[in-house]
């Protein structure tokens, strides 16, 4: 998922950037300091997240879960998971530096998409609905991670189109095993805690 | 008291420490026979959970022997053997309830040891019953009560009919009655027990056997301080 | 004030690491940051091999003088996500240049062999060099000196506090698990395994949710109205300059080689 | 003992309930007095914690009134005051806590008092080695044990020179030791204290008076158990 430093073009780099840049803004604009504390715990859960390795088979799959924190927390997943890949760079040395701008997107925007799409399921009253809301949005923020993971690489040069073809069907186990995840952490969480997902958002 | 031949549990010359720490614990020895439930203090940090984990597998023991219910454990399958006989009562109950229903909860064991769902939710229903915690099994477990945290976890453990309950400071943020009810459950069961615990009154109506884990070494501390080994 | 904290690589996961100390450390916090940018900068957007395999060199040299282990270092750096090493083996089959050999009726090209070379020493020289000038400070090292260099307040913060709770976060996973664990838990492929990893999950959510509710209390309690004081201040010395000037000729000899490459 | 006249906190009818709950607090009637120490223990679930976070205000309750230092609060801004004067330390040190060093979370209240930034190091430093933690101030604070991480939290709270100290039950696995430690240091301070705890040697060495709640209502115990109303 993450994309190293020196594989993708110039332009690729820039216009990564400068979308998270516009990202990122938005989320700062959207968070206040009072939610500070909130945004920083739960931008440490997904970073856990991103450490609970699942077999598959005779491989294994970590858990990546940016459509749940998206449905939590809308634009300000931007500045969240920026933080989060800024450490595991930094700490753990996934990913890259300059390619911070488009594994940012790449993560971020399908967080913010599945926001947008599942609003409203995930607000359902019954628990069983909105967990297959939530479903769909853990799946569906993996189909477009990877399309767009696909996109940032082909968009690099002819070389990497095979490559970025390659990147979807090894997505496809992982979607079914967020889809499922997520459906009970959502399931979960409306049983336990509602007032958690359906208050409204200031 | 007799004991039988055969010690349910047995260590040999466990030693553990911590990366970049001293040795938590040194070189120590103990053996639980049935009947018996043994009451282990002392202070904070002095290794008290971390020998519960080496004893059930959650941590693995650089040096020295577990033996569980006669036979030496040493991989991971081995210990889940063990863990299914051996049951673990965690410090923090939060720790332990993680499924939103306490039926769900309760089943989790049961589930995993492969029992259907129907079989689980059975014995499920009667373990909470025999606690007296009937009506409970559609609550939802975060918004329990600490001593009603501390009986379903209790439970939990308890539906997978292990041999040994091991229980890491039961009697932790309870209050007076909760803690008094868990002593009357405690006392009433058959199992041997290994327990930790900082309340004096609550190991000494508890306890056949009292110990004292200091500086990596288990002590006998009331007759004559001299090191079990 | 910072100094002698402990190293921030593994703060977050709670093991008190040795740190050694080294001439690294004297050098302002700032400098350090904006010196490791630069250099990714350069070095990614280089086209030539010399110019990489110089920044390598020199990523080894910093690597060797701030004295990082060296074993932990390697582990790290062959962590790079396993899943783009593969795609950087796919390429000299997918890159149209002079054959180099062929399997199975594939060709694989001596172009494709030296771009996936050229990546590859570019992510390491990055990663390297952060690790040794940038992941080498204390985190909270690291936020004030990017508060210093205008990253917005909130954002500095943001990253203050996910280090802090990283650690209480991870424990509380990690009990959970093994909590999960002594009930003779074991992970498969099954449902019944993506149902409590799904539960876990969630119990983790909603417990984090509620411990920031109340931080934010006990911030309140200590008289916080939305504002936030970052206590660090920063004075460049002579070691910064100097450090800060060779690095810039350094870089500066990098883009030449580039430039020169270029001209040929 | 000798009351002074003016109550240093005044709380009168306050009752609070809980969204999709019976209430949990009942018209609750209490003043505290300087000098006074008062424990209060109750059930798991009794609403101390609740009562508490009523007082400084984190909580906004129904009905009821709540007098700090001879003025009602009822705003944000009166909270805002009232807490600068009424220092609250938290059930868990962890989630107090919340800067990366030491020094910074003591820090953290003189700043946002308005204090420069050298007055709140010296201020810090100072608290601290009053406490007997000097040489902390540059630990991290999540690498602290249990017993240090309350030493730090209180540090963070008395730094603020409250008069009045509110402790959540800080004696919360704590061992002994660690336990004396803190009863000396308490006994040691100046200000009104209000505590809740359910170690009984504990809270019969520092109180000067205790109270119970039960049901939603506080009573005096020892003597009479007649509502304090
Ligand atoms: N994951 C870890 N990494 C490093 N050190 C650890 C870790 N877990 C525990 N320790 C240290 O090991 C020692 C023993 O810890 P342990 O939790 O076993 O103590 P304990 O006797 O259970 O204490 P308590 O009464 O507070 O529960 C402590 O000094 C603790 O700080
Ligand atoms: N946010 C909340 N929403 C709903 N109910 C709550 C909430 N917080 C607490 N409660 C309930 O209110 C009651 C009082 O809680 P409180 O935390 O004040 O108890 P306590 O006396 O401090 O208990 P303990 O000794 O366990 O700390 C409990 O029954 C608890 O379940
Ligand atoms: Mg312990
Ligand atoms: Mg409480």
């Amino acid at each position: 998922m993450h994309i190293v430093d020196g594989a993708l073009s110039v332009p690729v780099l820039v216009s990564g950037a400068v979308l998270a840049v516009v990202g990122v803004f938005i989320g700062l604009k959207k968070m206040d300091y009072d939610h500070l504390p909130l945004v920083g715990v739960l931008a440490s859960v997904f970073f856990i997240a991103s450490y609970i390795h699942l077999p598959l088979g005779f491989s294994s799959v970590h858990l990546i879960m940016n459509g749940l924190l998206g449905i939590i927390l809308g634009w300000v997943a931007f500045p969240a998971l920026l933080v989060a890949l800024l450490l595991q760079v930094i700490f753990f040395g996934f990913g890259g530096l300059l390619v911070l701008g488009v594994n940012t997107v790449n993560i971020a925007l399908p967080a913010v998409i599945i926001y947008y799409l599942c609003y409203k399921g995930i607000r359902h009253e019954s628990a069983k609905v909105a967990a297959i809301w939530g479903a769909i949005g853990g799946a569906g923020a993996i189909i477009i991670t990877s399309v767009m993971v696909a996109f940032s690489l082909a968009l690099s040069g002819e070389s990497f189109v095979l490559a970025a073809k390659a990147v979807l069907p090894a997505h496809i186990p992982i979607m079914i095993v967020e889809g499922f995840v997520s459906y009970a952490a959502v399931y979960l969480i409306h049983t336990v805690k509602p007032e958690f997902i359906t208050k409204e958002k200031s | 008291m007799t004991y039988s031949n055969n010690p349910l549990i047995k260590i040999e010359n466990l030693s553990y420490a911590y990366p970049r720490r001293g040795a938590v614990l040194k070189s120590i020895n103990f053996t639980l026979h049935s009947n018996e439930r043994v009451v282990i203090n002392g202070d904070n940090g002095a290794g008290k959970t971390t020998l519960l984990h080496l004893i059930v597998g959650l941590k693995k023991a650089k040096q020295g022997d577990i033996i569980g219910f006669g036979e030496p454990c040493k991989t991971e399958k081995q210990f889940n053997q063990l863990r299914a006989r051996a049951g673990l009562l965690f410090q923090d109950p939060d720790d332990q309830l993680f499924c939103p229903t306490v039926l769900e909860d309760v089943m989790f064991g049961p589930l995993n040891l492969g029992f259907t769902k129907q079989q689980a939710i059975d014995k499920s229903l009667q373990t909470l019953k025999k606690l007296g915690m009937q009506g409970f099994e559609s609550r939802i477990t975060h918004q329990l009560s600490g001593g009603e945290k501390r009986m379903i976890t209790l439970a939990s453990v308890l539906v997978m009919e292990p041999q040994v309950l091991i229980l890491d400071e039961p009697t932790n943020a309870l209050d007076e009655k909760a803690k008094m009810r868990l002593l009357n459950v405690l006392q009433g069961l058959p199992q041997a027990m290994i327990i930790i615990s900082h309340d004096r009154a609550f190991s000494d109506q508890l306890a056949t056997r009292q110990l004292h884990l200091q500086d990596g070494l288990l002590t006998e501390p009331s007759k004559s301080t001299v090191a079990v080994a | 004030m910072s100094q002698g904290l402990e190293h921030s690589l593994t703060s977050w996961s709670g093991q008190a690491l040795k740190h050694q100390a080294s001439w690294i450390d004297a050098i302002d916090a700032r400098v350090r940051v904006v010196c490791s940018g630069l250099f990714a900068l350069v070095v990614v957007l280089s086209s030539q091999f010399a110019p990489t395999l110089l920044g390598l060199i020199a990523a080894f040299v910093l690597v060797k003088s701030s004295k990082l282990n060296i074993k932990r270092t390697l582990r790290r750096v062959i962590a790079m996500d396993l899943f783009m090493l593969t795609l950087i083996c796919i390429l000299p089959f997918t890159t149209p240049g002079d054959v180099m050999f062929s399997v199975f009726g594939l060709a694989a090209s001596w172009q494709g062999l030296s771009h996936a070379l050229l990546i590859t020493i570019k992510a390491n020289a990055v990663l390297l060099v952060l690790f040794s000038l940038v992941a080498t400070m204390s985190a909270s090292t690291l936020g004030h000196a990017l508060a210093h260099l205008k990253v917005p307040d909130k954002l500095v913060h943001l990253m203050l506090f996910m280090v802090r709770y990283l650690d209480v976060i991870s424990q509380e996973y990690k009990k959970m698990r093994r909590a999960m664990q002594a009930r003779a838990f074991v992970l498969r492929t099954n449902r019944h395994t993506w149902k409590s990893i799904g539960y876990l999950f969630g119990m983790l959510l909603i417990r984090s949710v509620e411990r920031a509710e109340r931080i934010s209390d006990a911030m309140k309690c200590r008289g916080f109205c939305g504002r936030y004081y970052l206590n660090d201040d920063m004075k460049m010395g002579r070691i910064d300059i100097i450090f800060g000037v060779c690095v810039m000729c350094f870089l500066i000899l990098l883009i030449g080689l580039n430039i020169d490459d270029l001209f040929k």
